[in-house]
């Protein structure tokens, strides 16, 4: 019986600062034992339990996508016990990861549909996985038009600046960034909220085309019923949740929404899998 | 004459039906013998829920922290007038916003007293002003109400309220000459060897199912000590010394506070006499500082401010 | 099936016998109540009770179990790593079990053991230990097992189960692990007919002495968001001081947290009970709590039990009847009461009319 | 509580007083030495193998 409670052992190979504000960080890890990366085979949309001796663990979405090789990447909001003490940790350091865990976006689902991405803030981590997947050349034709709607307060919130610039410059997937607000004059993106944004930006509804979304809860609440507006049926808006866990298996109990764990049945539900259960996130 | 459930029925009604508050709490028929559960009622027509006898010792105070109604009515017998008090002086609820129903109180029934006095399961139980009945298959058992009290109510020699708006009946006499402290006394004559081991025994059962701390109407905390994480103050698994810090700080926090209502002792689902805890810290506010928790709403607390004439030397 | 007959003497020298290879877990009373502990050798189970005060959940499922152990003295190769803390358990039996808390394992089960990840501390102890419970001559009046898919003579989850007769105890064998545990103990008489009628009888008496009922037979049905909303929570909910006594009492209940704690520069990562009664179980690390007031965690507690448990796994309530809840919540809150308000719950006429 | 007498003591002292606090500190730490280790409130916990 393999102990799903024990981590594989992993060293922090990069640590990088994401955001002006240095609460995001971003680390990349790689396994001691080269034999548990293949154990650790993920779909872009879960996550994984970090986990620090003495500390604790804490659930986390995985940035890096199943096509990047020989690491795997966190990127970490600086807000509790364990991840404030991550925050003070260095390449060379050794931890533990479990997972992978959860479910993931509904890739099989989505083959050959559109895609709308549409992202806020530091809940950008599994939407990159889910980016630098889909824009792989061995999966790129699996898709058809791939949209992204990011946003962050201020260009210093936002996430992996450069890969959202190489994005930008790319033909294949079309960016709509955004911020809150910005007194950078060479500011050249789009500057105002996101839900604002989705309704002039998203591409039309249809059963063709579906949006993911992942954000903090006040834009997840003013974009859905942009989404409703524009057409997008219930069951081809994705959403990632986040509650409080500490298992990641779906038995200690605490992360339900209704009958099904977050943890474990989710963190992926489509809108019309929520609206059948109480909203307890 | 009229029982104290009728005139807290008819207070209710007429509180409500007048507007005076908005909702009366108090307590409804329990659904096992001996165990009534705090209630409210909204409306005039659902008064006839409220019940009085001697199984409502719960502390209603703890139902009124931060409430944000703007006319409550309470029921309140003399500790929990006292935890009225205190709540008021802590900032948990204003006066203005309570109408108290005030019960003078004879004690209440400490149910697992009876429960060890019958040779079986006890299915039914009846009162008059100074005997219980307790009822099971096969035997009938009649006690003196004076008998099966609570320890604490027992030791009561506060029992009529100290505030009210009202009065469920006549002001009962209150107990001369109680020797409140002789289970402290004990313990303090103790050697400290002797007290580790009788505080080890003593809460040996404890489930840390925290009943004590919720049941009392002092720990009101949005985050208690034992909860914090950063830093984390005391282990949450069952050692020993975790247990220990847990019930030992509990009762300190409660420190010039507690009115010996018993509530966290009744709530014990294990039966753990944490009292003594609390009492020893009342006995030395009695002692040190002449000060009794929640009898007036014009004095500040014995912790709360200092005074030129402090028995401590330390602090001068 | 079959059925021996064990006289008194048989009994205590049979677990004599057995305590030589079984680690033997019975009721013992301590000061006022019942509860069950590894017994000392030579001591008996104090069967003269009706049910221990707590459940004994503990004896599979420890209230504080180490998961892995630590070290973090850089100075050592395996600093950082967690290793498996194996709790090593020979095999044990607990004796005397209630009918309703062996049921109750086999429950909790569906939690810790599903088809793709399986909890091995829970499993390790469970397997580990064979299951004698006694049946119920006289249910306490809080009862309501025969209603909560249990009852007092109830087999499942158990390996041997006895009737007390008096004189002498009739045992039914029900698995192999209970088969080998009445060898070891030396029990083969067979019981005579009169013992197996007398058992029957026994069984029969004890269900028609259960006077407390549930109905849970529209749970199933109602859609769950419509209970979720129901009106009676507030009402419900009310008198709650939101302490863990129901969840930390109850058999089925299987809710963890897990905690590392350090000493020095070694230090173990622990499995405690939760409760879902407590604020901090769901709080986010952003100050955001899902079930931030005690109305949440008190439906929480009631539809886990009796709504989403029984939509996921089909398997009835997650509730035995055991009682425990009802008779130690210090504020009378009583499970049955709100089953039975749960099922007649109806949105309202219309919501029925409809074809 | 069951604490040995003298292993938790109580002063008050300014943040004027510092001969004061060196001789408090030095006679608490000459009290609590003399006492011994503390072997109450200490938990034991797994060690790792």
């Amino acid at each position: 019986m393999r102990n799903p409670y024990q981590p594989y052992p992993v060293r922090i190979d990069a640590v990088t600062v994401e955001t002006e504000d240095r609460n995001l960080k971003t680390f990349r890890f790689t396994f001691l034992d080269p034999g548990d990366e293949e154990r650790f085979a993920y779909r872009a949309g879960q996550f994984a339990e970090l986990s620090i001796a003495g500390k604790g663990e804490i659930p986390i979405g995985i940035a890096s996508s199943p096509t990047e090789k020989g690491f795997v990447m966190f990127t970490v909001n600086k807000v509790g016990l364990v991840s404030s003490h991550l925050h003070t940790m260095r390449a060379g350091d050794v931890m533990g990861i479990r997972g992978p865990l959860g479910n993931w976006y509904p890739w099989e689902r989505m083959e050959g549909k559109n895609v709308v991405i549409i992202g806020g803030g530091f809940a950008f981590t599994t939407l990159r996985s889910s980016i630098v997947y889909m824009l792989d050349p061995q999966n790129r034709g699996r898709f058809g038009e791939i949209h992204v709607i990011y946003g962050a307060r201020t260009p210093g919130m936002l996430l992996y600046r450069e890969e959202l610039a190489a994005w930008e410059r790319r033909d294949d997937i079309r960016m709509h960034i955004t911020v809150d607000a910005t007194n950078d004059p060479g500011w050249k993106y789009h500057v105002g909220f996101v839900p604002a944004i989705t309704e002039k930006k998203a591409p039309p509804a249809g059963e063709d085309t579906f949006a993911i979304i992942c954000g903090p809860p006040i834009m997840i609440k003013f974009t859905l019923p942009v989404l409703e507006k524009l057409g997008y049926p219930n069951d081809r808006i994705i959403m990632s949740l986040e509650n409080r866990m500490k298992c990641g298996i779906g038995m200690c109990g605490r992360c339900n929404i209704g009958k099904e764990f977050v943890c474990k049945d989710g963190p992926v539900f489509t809108l019309e899998q929520l609206n059948r259960t109480p909203r307890e996130y | 004459m009229t029982s104290t459930t009728e005139i807290l029925r008819e207070t209710a009604a007429r509180l409500l039906a007048s507007g005076a508050v908005e909702m009366v709490i108090g307590f409804r028929q329990g659904t096992i013998p001996m165990m009534n559960e705090p209630c409210f009622v909204r409306k005039p027509a659902e008064a006839g829920l409220l019940v009085w006898d001697s199984h409502c010792g719960i502390n209603l105070a703890n139902y009124v922290t931060d409430r944000k109604e703007k006319k409550i009515g309470i029921v309140a017998k003399g500790c929990d007038s006292r935890n009225l008090v205190t709540h008021i002086l802590e900032n948990k609820i204003r006066r203005e916003q309570l109408v108290v129903i005030g019960v003078p109180c004879r004690g209440m029934a400490d149910k697992r007293k009876i429960a060890m006095k019958c040779p079986g399961e006890i299915l039914r139980v009846h009162e008059t002003e100074t005997a219980i009945t307790a009822e099971g298959e096969g035997f009938t058992r009649t006690f003196e109400k004076a008998d099966v009290l609570q320890h604490n109510c027992s030791l009561c020699t506060h029992r009529n309220p100290v505030i009210h708006d009202e009065l469920a009946g006549e002001p009962v006499e209150e107990q001369q000459g109680v020797d409140r402290y002789a289970d402290v006394r004990a313990v303090e004559a103790m050697s400290p060897e002797q007290r580790w081991k009788y505080f080890e025994d003593l809460l040996a059962p404890c489930i840390r199912c925290y009943a004590c701390r919720n049941a009392c109407p002092l720990c009101y905390c949005p985050t208690c000590f034992v909860d914090e994480s950063r830093p984390q103050w005391v282990g949450k698994g069952q050692d020993p010394v975790d247990v220990r810090t847990f019930h030992f700080l509990r009762a300190y926090h409660c420190a010039g506070r507690c009115t010996d209502c018993g509530a966290c002792e009744r709530a014990c689902p294990v039966g753990i006499n944490m009292r003594l805890f609390t009492k020893k810290l009342e006995k030395d506010c009695l002692e040190l500082f002449g000060w009794e928790a929640g009898l007036s709403l014009e004095v500040r607390p014995a912790l709360d401010h200092y005074r030129p004439n402090d028995p401590n030397d330390f602090i001068r | 099936m079959r059925m021996l007959l064990i006289d008194r003497r048989a009994w205590q020298e049979g677990l004599k016998r057995a305590a030589g290879q079984y680690g033997l877990i019975g009721p013992v009373k301590e000061k006022e109540f019942h509860s069950f502990r590894p017994l000392k050798p030579g001591e008996m189970p104090d069967l003269a009770f009706q049910n221990s005060r707590l459940s004994p959940k503990h004896v599979v499922y420890p209230q504080t179990e180490p998961m892995f152990a630590y070290t973090l003295d850089e100075a050592r190769e395996d600093r950082h790593l967690l290793k498996e803390v194996r709790r090593e358990i020979p095999p044990r039996a607990v004796v005397g079990i209630r009918p309703c808390d062996a049921k109750a394992f086999v429950l909790v089960r569906l939690n810790f053991d599903t088809p793709d990840v399986q909890d091995p501390y829970w499993l390790r102890a469970y397997e580990a230990t064979t299951f004698i419970g006694l049946g119920c001559n006289a249910p306490c009046s809080s009862c309501f097992c025969t209603t909560a898919g249990c009852g007092p003579f109830h087999e499942e989850g158990l390996d041997l189960l006895l009737a007390d007769l008096g004189e002498a105890f009739a045992a039914k064998v029900l698995t192999p692990k209970g088969e080998a545990f009445a060898r070891t103990a030396g029990w083969t008489a067979e019981a005579p007919a009169g013992a197996q009628s007398a058992f029957q009888e026994r069984a029969r008496a004890a269900e028609g002495r259960i006077t407390s009922f549930v109905q849970t037979d529209h749970l199933k049905s109602i859609p769950v968001n419509d209970l979720y909303n129901a009106p009676f929570w507030e009402e419900v909910s009310f008198s709650c001081i939101n302490c863990g006594t129901c969840t930390y009492s109850c058999p089925t209940c299987w809710c963890f947290d897990i905690q590392d704690e350090t000493r020095g520069k070694s230090g173990v990562r622990l499995r405690l009970w939760d409760s879902c009664m407590y604020p901090l179980f769901t709080l986010h690390g952003s100050g955001h709590n899902p079930r931030g007031t005690k109305l949440h965690r008190v439906r929480q507690r009631f539809m886990h039990k009796l709504k989403y448990f029984v939509e996921k796994y089909d398997r009835g309530i997650q509730c035995v009847g055991c009682g425990r809840c009802v008779r130690l919540c210090p504020v009378n809150i009583d499970i049955r009461r709100v089953c039975n308000m749960m099922n007649g719950f109806a949105v309202s006429g219309e919501a029925c009319a409809i074809p | 509580m069951g604490i040995e007498p003298g292993r938790l003591q109580f002063s008050w002292i300014s943040s004027a007083e510092s001969t004061k606090f060196v001789t408090v500190a030095a006679q608490v730490t000459e009290a609590v030495r003399a006492l011994g280790p503390n072997t109450r409130f200490i938990k034991p916990l797994a060690e790792v193998a």
